[in-house]
């Protein structure tokens, strides 16, 4: 219970993001252009840190869906910026399991040339530690 | 030892504080502290005013020469005015006159303004609570006073 | 004559010291002031104090006397007592010669029983001008920088300082300094005068003279139009008034202590719109009558009403600090048509 | 060396009392000395030819005189250096006179020579000449001393905030530039300095005031018909400090009635016959206005509104401001 | 010299229990000024009054200090008192020992002793004290109303049903506003024309209403009871009281393509226009940006068909001044501008709306006479999708939107919805909100039928992004509660845009030195007890100027505000608060600084010859008061340098001898 909260501070303080702002109007899983591929949509990020609930969150593949377009920090109204939760999530979750996912060497064999540039560029920002 | 500190050990030792209270909040956040029995130093001496705005520094510096060893103004919060913008003159005035005080090397601690509103009774004894002890603990005031008024 | 060697100029201070308490000028941030002696204090080589050695018997405030409230009740305090003996170490000629000029209006009757106590407990070591500024100009008044009067005439040169005793208190306190100081035949104080008599003839304002002016002149100069000029720049601050050696108006009032009354006077200045504002109102109303009372009193009312003696010694103060550099130095040439005695 | 000659000057001047667009000029009169110039009036040629000097020491900040100067009949001419200028607005601002009758000629200026810095070079002042970048002090009794003019400057001059002029109906010479100076050095040097330091430093300072009044009757700010210090009926009245509590109380209170309308002339500091760092004062409000309320120049405009008579709903709170003004320093 | 008494209250055991009464009695008797001191168990009390009332009348007292209770409970009583025996009430100081000393304070040692110290603070005020009379002032009969919709138009129908002279204000060539532009009214569905435009009708027709239409205020100068207002009349080009309405010249005229602003722009007006049928007043306008004669002095063709000859090419503005005793603000709203929210597609499609030219795609008279098409090629929507606070409820750092509730946007939003589905069943609504706000009567019951009865498809979410593609908008959307993302694909999109104050409303607020709150819109004086005052005495407050309100709400208010200047109109002479700020006018240097800060504009300046100190006379520029409009607060006492201005009841000298007193 006390290391839930030691991370759910640590993400309120590496994402700087006031859950409490959120007025539940679901415009971030509106936005969101990876919304299928998601278990667990931005709305649901916010409000499940909100309450507490990490650790599903920090299990959920849905970390690694995102694709930091931000389109969610954009368009939302309340300035709530649900993408950088997800990120600082991301961090927690990354510096938890203490290695990388993948190393910088392995992606250029997983390229695809359908892959649209910014999910490269993400990639990098998320998979490496 | 220091002149400060044998006041200090010395229990009889009390400040003496001028509070200016506008009449429209703070004036009767003090009323509701009375009506709540909530107790605060009796060293705590408050004047009326209309508005905050109405404290001219000199009756600062004047209360600092008469004996008193600290001030404080309390208004409406910001925004709560009765007058509707006298506790913002309040706030530049009260910011450069305390920030000048300081620069002269008084204590800052002397000097406060506080935003108490009428509903505010617990803040307005909290806040006399803790002025007179941080008064208290800086001792007599001494960089701003006039030994002829002292007898 | 008596000598000390310089270096040893610390001896002589703590010897007289110990004996009274002693007053000489240090240099500060503003300039040079009397200040009491203590060991540290260092005898400041500036001509001239920024404010004159008046203030040791007419003080910028004095308490007169208290009053004690209590409900209802009043109480009369007399504060007064007597002053203990004290030591000006430094006077410069023309300072020396406005205790005169103080000693007319204070010790007239009736005496001014605060002035006089601190007046008849002082001992005056007066000091010869080495070297004199562009803005002296003590000879028009007849003063001789290089011999003033005092308790003990000085004479500090390079290396060593000379002291002659004028009066028997003067001569008592070298007495008692005996021991420190040794016998000096008085050439190398001569030697100054001469020096300082050459240095004089070279000073801008060496040529000046008073003589137009005189208890006599209210008629010709009261109604004269250049006072107008004269007085159009003029702030009205007390700046020439505070800083002159000679002024002496003061006011009296009372301030409320929530326990009584202190009654003090403080200095005021005729140049002030204030000034003597009391139930009848100031009667000098604008700038330019004020402004003429200052001189015309220097020049004229108070000879007439002193032997002829002016009411300034040409210790140049007023002219090196009036913030507009007006001063009684542009007045009298201006008013004495630009004339100048004849060298 | 001043970019601008009398000579200039007095044909300026009488262009215009000759084409009747002034009937007086308002000029420095020479002294006894190369030093003492004094503000006066000229109304011919002949006597501007005879008695008007313009060069080092024409410090004095001739705004303030227009409030007299203005209640009389007709137009004066005024020369008014950048800094003047300011003062300048800020009186119009406080309709303190008809710009009507003004003419203003904006004058250039390379910084005035501090007389008591002069002073501390020689002895005995014969004159003194400005070679440009040096000044030689021509002694009466040890002969000449030469030194560089920027030593001799005083703060104001040496921290000139502006060599441009806000207010003219005429420019002689190329108008400067607003100068991003050092002049809150020495406010900061005290800010960081503890409080029992800062409270010697003033105490010692202000100990020296002999409430002479010269720095608030030369004050451009300071035009109040009477001054609450001079007014019985202000309950404030002193006539003289009698302790150090009101030299305090007159220090503070002077700088506070002209805070927010300072235009940090500095002619406070100048006048001062104790040398009093009187501008420390006025800076200090200046420097923390600009902190908490964002830049504000006195006089830069004609009727801007001052920073005490105005808010916004976000300002700092007094704790707040006094900690910033410590931890910025 | 007064002659004080001092009267020490026992309050039962509340003061006398911490506070040695006798002791307080006795020490202060001992006052300068002081000649009696007693002490009574309840001061208040009939008996404790008539013992003040007996000492006024034996020791000939000239002024009172009650040591009491605090002021804010009896003062009024002491002041009464006081008046009623003889002396002027504003010669009574309380000292206040009970809240702040007898029921803060335990120990009988520290609480006697402060007080005493507050009980001398009094007597030393009140030795400074002088008689203070309520000054009075003439009330001037008429009211204005600035602005012609809704509220403005109730405001004056109701002052004028009083029988007080009325002008109403308006900037638009005809009054009506935005309820005009309305088609149905929730929650009866009420045509607005309907309900709208005989109250229009009855107030051309009454005679104690004037209608300034196509004008501005300009200035406003005086305060409460009397107000100067300028009233700038811009010029129209055609004679108001000559033209007859009969639209001929509207119709010749050949400048065809003038943006109609009273259907948003979705269609086209004449350069001479009557903006609707029901206008009023009923007169042409010339629309000097697009007029061919006024721009270049050729054509002429309104002047040729005006049979009455009203048209005047050669008009200019003119200037009405006129004297009110109060003004009244209805200024109104605007719904803020779109074009920051790139996400609903605005700007790329026509067929992404505002709800307001929605009511005007409604509406009957409006552009395409009631028929719902779509504004790109007017075919019949079959997907419609509303999206709800677009631009409210915003993040406060937003520079997007509004942080408050647009408040109507839910209903109207509702009602649009119901309609849509009532006339036209083929279509699909769909409805997204954050929160559905229904609290008002019948409100719920009418969001409930549209869900119930019309089968809107009210989702819980918000629209994401809107894109064009085709002829279609694709409508990517989330539906919280199912957890779905949604794709529609829609063929009108309609955005529920926050409303904010108009803009006219912030010069205005200066004009009349009304407060105004960070969204502009006009702060009450009272957010509870005073909703439809302005702290500035003599300004009310009528509809969304003050706050987001729908219709009825707006009525209400607009009565209220009404009822407000009855209640002053009704009055001959205004009385006011006599401790209100007075200039010394020898002492003042008329710098200004004191009119800057006064939040009520109650200082001005004034020319004036003074007889000077130096025997001199001079024209000054001096500060005076206007006692009326001040309300005492002191700021301008502190702004000023010169200490020529102080306040009567709490004077510099006064605060200065209580702080002296307490110091001491």
């Amino acid at each position: 219970m006390a290391d839930m909260e030691r991370k759910r501070e640590q993400i309120l303080r590496i994402s700087g993001v006031n859950p409490r702002k959120c007025m539940r109007c679901g415009k971030c899983t509106a936005t969101c252009p990876s919304y299928d591929e998601m278990e667990y949509h931005p709305h649901e990020f916010v409000y499940m840190v909100e309450t507490g609930e990490i650790e599903p969150l920090l299990k959920s593949e849905s970390l690694y869906k995102c694709l930091s377009c931000m389109a969610c920090v954009e368009r939302c109204p309340r300035g709530v910026e649900p993408g950088k939760l997800v990120e600082a999530i991301r961090l927690v979750a990354v510096r938890e399991k203490g290695g990388d996912r993948i190393t910088a060497n392995d992606i250029p064999a997983l390229l695809d040339d359908e892959m649209p540039q910014q999910a490269i560029v993400t990639a990098f920002r998320k998979y490496q530690k | 030892m220091s002149m400060k500190n044998i006041e200090n050990n010395n229990e009889t030792y009390r400040p003496l504080i001028v509070a200016f209270c506008c009449n429209w909040c703070s004036y009767a956040g003090a009323d509701l502290a009375g009506n709540n029995r909530l107790a605060y130093p009796a060293d705590v001496k408050i004047i009326r005013v209309p508005c905050s705005c109405r404290v001219n520094p000199t009756f600062i510096l004047r209360a600092f020469q008469r004996g008193a060893d600290g001030v404080i103004i309390c208004g409406c919060h910001p925004g709560d005015c009765h007058y509707t913008s006298g506790n913002y003159y309040t706030r530049r005035r009260m910011s450069l006159m305390f920030s000048m005080l300081d620069y002269l090397g008084i204590e800052r601690e002397r000097t406060r303004v506080e935003w108490v509103s009428a509903a505010e009774g617990a803040k307005f004894a909290a806040t006399m609570n803790d002025f007179c002890e941080t008064v208290a603990k800086l001792g007599k005031n001494k960089r701003l006073e006039d030994l002829r008024c002292k007898q | 004559m008596r000598k000390i060697s310089l270096d040893r100029i610390n001896d002589l201070f703590a010897a007289i010291a110990a004996e009274f308490r002693l007053y000489l000028p240090v240099d500060t941030n503003g300039g040079a002031r009397y200040e009491e002696w203590a060991e540290g204090k260092i005898l400041s080589d500036e001509l001239n104090t920024v404010r004159s050695a008046k203030d040791f018997f007419f003080p910028q405030t004095e308490n007169l006397m208290d009053f004690k409230t209590e409900g209802k009740k009043i109480e009369i305090v007399d504060t007064r007592s007597e002053t203990e003996d004290f030591v000006i170490f430094g006077v410069k000629a023309c300072d020396v010669r406005s205790f005169d000029v103080l000693d007319r209006v204070f010790l007239a009757e009736p005496q001014d029983s605060f002035y006089k106590n601190r007046r008849e407990h002082s001992l005056i070591l007066s000091m010869a001008c080495a070297k004199p500024h562009e803005t002296c100009f003590c000879t028009t008044f007849g003063i001789d920088p290089s011999a003033p009067m005092g308790d003990i005439v000085c004479y500090k040169t390079e290396d060593a300082l000379y002291m002659d005793a004028k009066t028997e208190k003067g001569a008592a306190l070298l007495k008692k300094i005996e021991s420190i100081t040794v016998e000096d035949n008085g050439e190398a104080a001569e030697k100054q005068k001469k020096v300082i008599r050459e240095r004089l003839e070279k000073l801008p304002l060496h040529n000046l003279t008073a003589d137009r002016f005189g208890g006599d002149k209210t008629a010709e100069f009261f109604k004269a139009p250049e006072w107008k000029e004269l007085s159009a720049s003029c702030l009205g601050c007390g700046t020439c008034t505070f800083v002159c050696p000679t002024c002496q108006c003061y006011d009296i009032k009372d301030f409320n202590t929530g326990h009584g009354i202190k009654r003090f006077r403080c200095w005021d200045s005729c140049m002030y719109s204030e000034f003597t504002k009391m139930s009848a109102g100031q009667p000098r109303l604008t700038q330019l009558e004020r402004f003429r009372q200052r001189f015309m009193h220097k020049l004229v009312y108070f000879p007439a009403n002193n032997d002829g003696m002016f009411a300034c010694v040409g210790c140049g103060r007023c002219l090196s600090k009036c913030p507009i550099q007006m001063n009684i130095v542009k007045v009298m040439k201006t008013l004495g048509k630009g004339e100048e005695k004849n060298v | 060396m001043q970019a601008v000659t009398r000579e200039i000057l007095i044909n300026k001047a009488a262009e215009l009392l000759g084409n009747g667009t002034v009937d007086r000029v308002f000029g420095w009169k020479k002294g006894e000395f190369s030093y003492d110039v004094t503000p006066a009036l000229f109304t011919t040629r002949e006597a501007m030819d005879a008695d008007f000097v313009f060069g080092d020491f024409c410090g004095a900040n001739f705004s303030k005189y227009l409030v007299a100067e203005t209640r009389k009949e007709g137009k004066v001419l005024v020369f008014l250096k950048p800094c003047d200028t300011y003062s300048f607005n800020q009186l119009l601002t406080e309709h303190r006179f008809d710009r009507e009758k003004v003419y203003v000629v904006g004058i250039p200026c390379s910084g005035m020579l501090d007389t008591v810095k002069i002073k501390a070079v020689a002895e005995g002042i014969a004159s003194v000449e400005d070679n440009g970048d040096r000044v030689t002090v021509h002694s009466l009794f040890d002969g000449d001393v030469t030194v560089s003019r920027n030593d001799m400057l005083p703060d104001r001059c040496k921290n000139c905030k502006s060599k441009k002029h806000v207010a003219y109906d005429e420019l002689i010479g190329e108008d400067g530039e607003v100068i991003d100076s050092g002049r809150f050095d020495e406010v900061e040097k005290l800010e960081k300095m503890t409080p029992d330091e800062r409270f010697a430093f003033w105490q010692n300072e202000l100990s020296r005031c002999i409430r002479c009044n010269a720095c608030r009757d030369v004050c451009p700010a300071c035009t109040c018909e009477k001054c609450v210090f001079d007014n019985p009926d202000s309950g404030v009245e002193n006539k003289a400090a009698a302790n150090s509590f009101e030299e305090k109380m007159f220090h503070i209170i002077r700088a506070f009635h002209v805070a927010g309308r300072c235009t940090d002339c500095g002619e406070c500091s100048r006048v001062c016959p104790q040398h009093i760092p009187l501008h420390l004062l006025n800076r200090k409000f200046i420097k923390d206005i600009n902190e908490f309320y964002g830049d504000y120049q006195a006089g830069a405009e004609v009727g801007s509104r001052a920073p005490l008579v105005n808010y916004t709903a976000d300002d700092p709170e007094p704790a707040e401001a006094v900690e910033r003004s410590h931890h910025d320093a | 010299m007064q002659r004080i008494g001092v009267f020490v209250c026992h309050c039962g055991t509340n003061i006398a229990g911490t506070v040695d009464v006798a002791a307080v009695s006795e020490s202060l008797g001992k006052e300068q000024g002081v000649v009696f001191s007693t002490h009574y168990q309840y001061m208040c009390s009939q008996a404790g009054q008539d013992i003040i009332k007996n000492a006024i009348a034996e020791y000939k007292l000239t002024g009172i200090v009650v040591c009491s209770c605090s002021p804010r409970m009896h003062e009024t009583t002491f002041r009464k008192t006081a008046a009623a025996a003889g002396i002027n009430p504003y010669m009574v100081e309380i000292a206040n020992i009970r809240e702040q000393c007898s029921w803060v304070h335990k120990d009988t040692i520290s609480g006697t002793e402060k007080a005493i110290i507050l009980g001398k603070a009094a007597v030393a005020k009140v030795n400074l004290n002088a008689p203070l009379t309520p000054g009075e002032t003439p009330v001037t009969k008429r009211a204005l109303v600035i602005g012609g919709g809704i509220a403005g138009i109730q405001t004056a129908l109701d002052i004028a049903d009083a029988g007080f002279p009325v002008d109403i204000v308006e900037k638009k060539p005809t009054i009506g506003g935005k309820m005009a532009q309305l088609d149905k009214t929730f929650p009866t569905l009420d045509c607005a024309a309907c309900i709208l435009t005989p109250k229009m009708v009855d107030v051309a027709q009454n005679d104690k209403i004037r209608i300034f239409s196509y004008s501005e205020v300009t200035s406003v100068k005086g305060f409460v009871g009397n107000f100067d207002v300028t009233i700038k009349r811009k010029a129209r080009y055609v004679k108001e009281d000559v033209c007859t309405g009969c639209g001929a010249c509207t119709e010749k005229c050949p400048q065809k393509k003038v943006p109609n602003e009273f259907n948003l722009g979705m269609d086209n007006r004449r350069a001479i226009y009557i903006p609707f049928a029901q206008a009023v007043p009923k007169v042409a306008t010339i629309d000097p940006d697009y007029c061919m004669m006024l721009k270049t002095g050729k054509c002429g063709v309104c002047s040729k068909v005006c049979t009455a000859g009203a048209i005047d090419y050669k008009a200019k503005d003119e200037y009405v001044e006129e004297k009110y005793g109060a003004i009244v603000v209805a200024t109104g709203f605007n719904p803020i501008s779109m074009d920051k929210f790139d996400e609903f597609a605005y700007s790329q499609s026509k067929d992404v709306i505002t709800s307001l030219e929605f009511e005007r795609l409604t509406n009957a008279a409006g552009p395409t006479q009631g028929k719902l098409l779509r504004p790109s090629d007017g075919e019949h929507p079959h997907t419609i999708v509303f999206v709800q606070c677009v631009g409210s409820r915003c993040d406060s750092c937003s520079e997007k939107g509004k942080e408050y509730c647009s408040k109507i946007c839910c209903m109207y939003t509702a009602k649009h919805a119901m309609l849509t589905r009532d006339k036209y069943p083929d279509t699909d609504v769909y409805v997204f909100y954050i929160d559905v706000r229904t609290p008002g009567k019948n409100f719920d019951e009418f969001y409930r039928r549209a869900v119930e009865e019309y089968g809107v498809h009210y989702i819980k979410g918000m629209v994401g992004k809107v894109s064009p593609e085709g002829k279609k908008l694709m409508v990517q959307a989330s539906d919280l509660i199912a957890g779905k993302q949604l794709h529609i694909e829609a063929d009108l999109v309609v955005l529920a845009a926050a409303i904010e104050p108009d803009k006219s409303a912030r010069p205005l607020a200066t004009m009349l030195t009304a407060s105004m709150d960070t969204n502009d819109f006009f702060t009450e004086a009272h957010p509870k007890l005073r909703p439809v005052e302005s702290p500035t005495a003599g300004v009310f407050l009528s509809g969304a100027c003050q706050g987001p309100k729908d219709i009825p709400e707006t009525v209400s208010q607009a009565g209220a505000a009404a009822a407000k200047v009855i209640g002053l109109l009704c009055k001959d002479k205004l009385t006011g608060n006599p401790c209100v700020a007075h200039s010394d006018e020898m002492m003042c240097n008329g710098c200004s600084t004191c009119e800057k800060v006064c939040p009520y504009g109650a200082i001005t300046y004034v020319d004036k010859e003074f007889r000077m100190p130096d025997r001199t006379t001079r024209v000054r520029r001096v500060a005076q008061v206007n006692e009326a409009v001040c309300q005492g607060c002191g700021c301008c006492t502190v702004a000023c340098p010169s200490g020529a201005m102080d306040l009567k009841g709490f004077a510099g000298k006064q605060i200065m001898a209580e702080v002296d007193a307490i110091c001491r």
